[in-house]
């Protein structure tokens, strides 16, 4: 049986499949079934300095089995009303990556410290919003805004920074590159992909807030593209994210450089089963192909080249 | 997978409370639900009140901005809609106590006609604030279901709670399973009292909805979505929930009291 | 019956739909194939100064029904070879937009030049080829470039310029401003979305180059979100592209602000009979919305907002 | 959909050609091809040379680099595949006259085998530079197909191109059809002797292929693609396309004569 599990910037991983942040998030209750259900880590929703209602409906639109589109517009109950979920996910055990967004570079410092205080493993700081107007990539989208941000949490907290990066870019590894500079521990990539529906009988966009994120399935490759190049140019660990639905994805993005994985959209298809199946899945690719450890595989298709 | 239609059918079913139908082809079940978006307003998640065939339907109650704006829709108008989603309830029971509060009827009244269609017994104990506000009275009785009504203002039938008529009902007559739908408070109490007799009950709960695919976590109810893991859930799923009656979300995803 | 005749940048079409550069246009009579089944023009390959072959094979991957990835790498028989092809084409009587890519703004203007004197309609810049080292957005990627080149163009011809935008950027409607400032007619978006796919038992990336653009139904909201946006901010015509395979996508792209369309993978997937099957459905759906003229609909969706 | 596979077997046929057979269960029939892949080197189209159940195969002759190194693979190697592409010949032929000039007789061999087991005759008129390049000069007799053979060397049977055995053969025998896949000026010679005598011919071509999907462009063939559209093309087509034993185009697209 090949080994699965991982270190990420420090932090032991039982698997590399960890909740992507914005599925289930907003509850202790959901974080810790995700861990039960075999996630080897939880990332919270992205939570703000104050509550956010976020968009109003309709927030999603689904593309049947290859994608969706979202843009709930960061609705988090805020860091204040906070503290009573990551309380209930850490006591299932799970490690906690606490999710953060802010306007400027001193609004993610005071909450990342305070996200610090509640005991997750490691931030993730959320630099690639794709939808919510002053956040995400509006103040995340450029090498010197990523470098500031991350440099100013990086600061402020002893625990692992990692830095959510946009595909909507030129140049993810530019990004990533100034995270690193940044000091941040590891870069995540990606978020969803900018996207729009617009409903013909109605002459309007489907989303209330209409423009929206893509995710799921028809992400991969454009998640992978920017996992590729990222490796290519830092040195600091990969977190993968973008479509992942199955053991073979799991791998097509270890290969292509990361050292961990973020699952979202197939989480709320198939349920908290998909945790267990997914590391089943890639469980048996591995030993189909002769990969002992998963970590011998991060990487591996640049040396192909 | 969206599909925009027109209504064709606004019935007015209470003062505060209308039905629409509209054709609508995916198959669903009773206790499942649609979001129904209100173009130029928000989208709102909506119990099927009919759930055969082709044209589908949903009743609903003036509560706040957007259903009140739905109220003002008339046929020709365009609605969004997308689901059904949810699971069902189980249309066993043989002798079936229905306990009904507020626009809770919309969801209950196709599950007690295939229950009564299927040769079971249904008694259902209707509660709304007054006599007119008593949804699906009569499609109750039409369907061949004992109807026992309870009003605040007692304009008709038990004066108060409708918990009051489920209390005596459980009491005077054996059931299968009790279903039940409105206030959170009152389900709570509904529970309690089949507990009390050991009746096995199903109740349709109601969170902040905004995904409805189980994605988001705003519906979530204890370890559950609503959405996807709910609406209906068992006697042995509400008392494993802390949330039940005690609090809700907000779209912030705030803990509210009720 | 509606009216699907648009006028693009002076150009009269008899229906919004153009054979998407990249698909069929290395060949005359492919280009003049596309036009007879009812394309209302056809865009060619994108050709260079010198003959290029691409690169090696692989060059394409398929995700099925919803998408598609490329890595061609611009072969073409280069512009001292094409004038032939272009003869054919037109003697089809099919408005021909002859597609340009170079690796600097005063090649650009050359090469422009000499595709105009072979009678082609309009001129198509392809400053967003997201997979070729030294040109598409290498050379095309920021506002300056994209400015600079379209007037070097601009300066050099008396047809119309159509200046082809990355969908790989932060913000896309910064480079239609950028063509709009340096004297487009136009702008069409997107090309592919920059994405790799990697083969786990071979360990390596599927294509030869290793990155490739995504192309298909699953870059449709991409797209339309880049009209969307573009919209918005330029008032030079708008040409959608990406994924559209209905009538009912193409009234998407037309109503999220594109005046005229162009169609790539549906027609390699379906062969010509797309153009007239696209037609039929858009004609019916118009119909059915009670909309008049197609033009009428242009950009509608921006009303509701 | 690309699918990755180890080889299973390798067979040298000739000392130029070598089939590779390895599990490949999309359906295919007589005249379709793959591409096949050879990892770190080039995607080349190799027509299926057998096509039932699961165990498909290729025959590759050495032309440049890549069949090369096809050559030098070795059953247990990772190959790549996808398809069947393209179309396939019409197995109605009774008495079927089947002209192979290189490796052209890969293409050939599994519709022969078709027709032959479907109760028709077979003539093949195999050609090669010598003796030992005939390709499945033993599998045809096996088939139960008449094999007549022809070598430029004059090292078996008739001393010359095998458009001499098929002139001599449709002047003494009543054909059907005429299949022919090789060299193009052998094609075009072969249509015009097939043509004089009014018999049908079906000819396999090859162009430069990148996508094989119809998008490229690359196999490009006056109106057609060779891909999509072929890479069996009928008498009346191939009459119809001016390329045909002109000129192909090269991997930039460019036109180059035979
Ligand atoms: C599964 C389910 C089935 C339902 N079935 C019916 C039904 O058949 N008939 C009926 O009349 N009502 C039904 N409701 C309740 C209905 O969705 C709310 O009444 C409606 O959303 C109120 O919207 P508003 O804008 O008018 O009210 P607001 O002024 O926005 O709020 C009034 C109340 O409605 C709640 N609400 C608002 N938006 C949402 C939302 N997106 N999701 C859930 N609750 C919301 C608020 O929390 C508040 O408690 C159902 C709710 C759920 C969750
Ligand atoms: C539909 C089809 C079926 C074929 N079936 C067979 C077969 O069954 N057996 C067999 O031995 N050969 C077959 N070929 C030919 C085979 O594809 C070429 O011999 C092979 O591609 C040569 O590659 P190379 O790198 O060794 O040669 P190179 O040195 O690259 O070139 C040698 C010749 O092969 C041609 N060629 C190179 N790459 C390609 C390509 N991507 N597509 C088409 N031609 C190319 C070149 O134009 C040149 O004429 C087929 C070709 C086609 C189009
Ligand atoms: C409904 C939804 C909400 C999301 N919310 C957040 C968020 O709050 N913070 C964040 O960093 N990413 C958020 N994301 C992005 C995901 O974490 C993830 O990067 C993206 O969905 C791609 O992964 P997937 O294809 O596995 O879903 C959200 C995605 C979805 C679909
Ligand atoms: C195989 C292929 C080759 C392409 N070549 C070119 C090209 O040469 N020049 C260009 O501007 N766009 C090129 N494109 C991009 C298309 O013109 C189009 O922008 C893109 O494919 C999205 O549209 P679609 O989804 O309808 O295919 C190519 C696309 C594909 C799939
Ligand atoms: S409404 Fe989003 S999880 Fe239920
Ligand atoms: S190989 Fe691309 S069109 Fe035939």
């Amino acid at each position: 049986m090949a080994e699965l599990g991982v270190e990420l910037a420090g932090v032991r991983l039982r698997n590399p499949f960890l909740l992507a942040s914005g599925i289930w998030g907003e509850s202790g209750a959901s974080l810790a079934g995700a861990y039960r259900a075999g996630a080897a880590g939880v990332i919270t929703k992205s939570i703000g300095a104050a509550p956010r209602e976020g968009f109003p409906n309709p927030t999603i639109e689904s593309y049947g089995s290859w994608g969706m589109l979202n843009a709930m517009g960061l609705p988090n109950p805020g860091i204040d009303d906070y503290p009573k979920e990551v309380e209930i996910a850490l006591a299932s055990g799970a490690p906690v990556i606490g999710s953060v967004f802010a306007g400027s570079a001193e609004e993610f410092g005071r909450l990342a410290e305070r996200m610090a205080a509640l005991g997750v493993v490691a931030l993730e700081l959320n630099l690639s919003c794709p939808h919510a107007e002053g956040f995400g990539t509006e103040v995340g989208g450029t090498p010197p805004e990523v470098e500031r941000i991350v440099r100013e949490v990086v600061d402020r907290v002893r625990i692992p920074v990692i830095a959510k990066i946009t595909p909507n870019t030129t140049d993810a590894p530019a990004l990533a590159l100034a995270a690193e500079r940044g000091g941040a521990a590891a870069v995540s990539a990606i978020n969803t992909v900018r996207a729009l529906a617009v409903d013909v009988r109605l002459r309007r966009p489907v989303l209330a807030h209409g423009l929206g994120g893509l995710s799921g399935p028809a992400v991969k490759p454009v998640g992978l593209a920017c996992v590729w190049q990222i490796f290519e140019r830092v040195r600091i660990p990969i977190v993968g994210v973008g479509g992942i639905s199955t053991g073979e994805d799991a791998l097509e993005y270890v290969m292509a450089g990361a050292r961990a994985l973020e699952v979202g959209t197939a989480v709320a298809v198939e349920g908290a089963g998909a945790f267990g199946r997914l590391a089943r899945e890639l469980s048996a690719l591995l030993d189909e192909l002769g990969i002992a450890r998963l970590a011998d595989a991060v990487g591996v298709a640049h040396a192909a080249r | 997978m969206r599909t925009v239609v027109r209504v064709v059918e606004r019935i007015e079913e209470t003062p505060s409370t209308v039905t629409l139908r509209f054709p609508y082809a995916p198959a669903a079940e009773p206790g499942q639900f649609v979001m129904l978006w209100i173009p130029g307003d928000d989208e709102i998640p909506m119990s099927l009140s009919y759930v055969e065939g082709d044209r589908k339907g949903v009743t609903v109650k003036a509560m706040g901005a957007t259903s009140r704006h739905v109220l003002t829709i008339a046929p020709g108008d365009w609605i969004g809609l997308r689901g059904p989603y949810g699971n069902r309830f189980d249309l066993a029971p043989r002798r079936l106590l229905i306990v009904a509060g507020g626009s809770g009827a919309a969801v209950l009244a196709p599950g007690a006609e295939r229950v009564v269609a299927g040769g079971g017994s249904v008694v259902v104990a209707l509660g709304a604030t007054r006599a007119p506000e008593l949804l699906f009275r009569q499609r109750f009785a039409e369907m061949g279901a004992r109807v026992e009504v309870a009003t605040d203002d007692a304009s008709a039938g038990f004066a108060g709670y409708v918990t009051g008529v489920a209390e005596r009902l459980l009491a005077e007559e054996p059931f299968d399973a009790v279903w039940t739908c409105g206030p959170e408070v009152m389900m709570r109490k509904v529970l309690a009292l089949a507990d009390a007799r050991g009746v096995p009950t199903f109740g349709s709960t109601e969170r902040h909805m905004k995904c409805a695919i189980g994605m988001c976590d705003a519906c979530a109810f204890g370890p559950f979505h609503v959405c996807t893991d709910g609406p209906v859930f068992s006697s042995g799923q509400l008392r494993s929930v802390p949330d039940f009656g005690v609090f809700h979300r907000d779209a912030a995803g705030r803990r509210v009291r009720f």
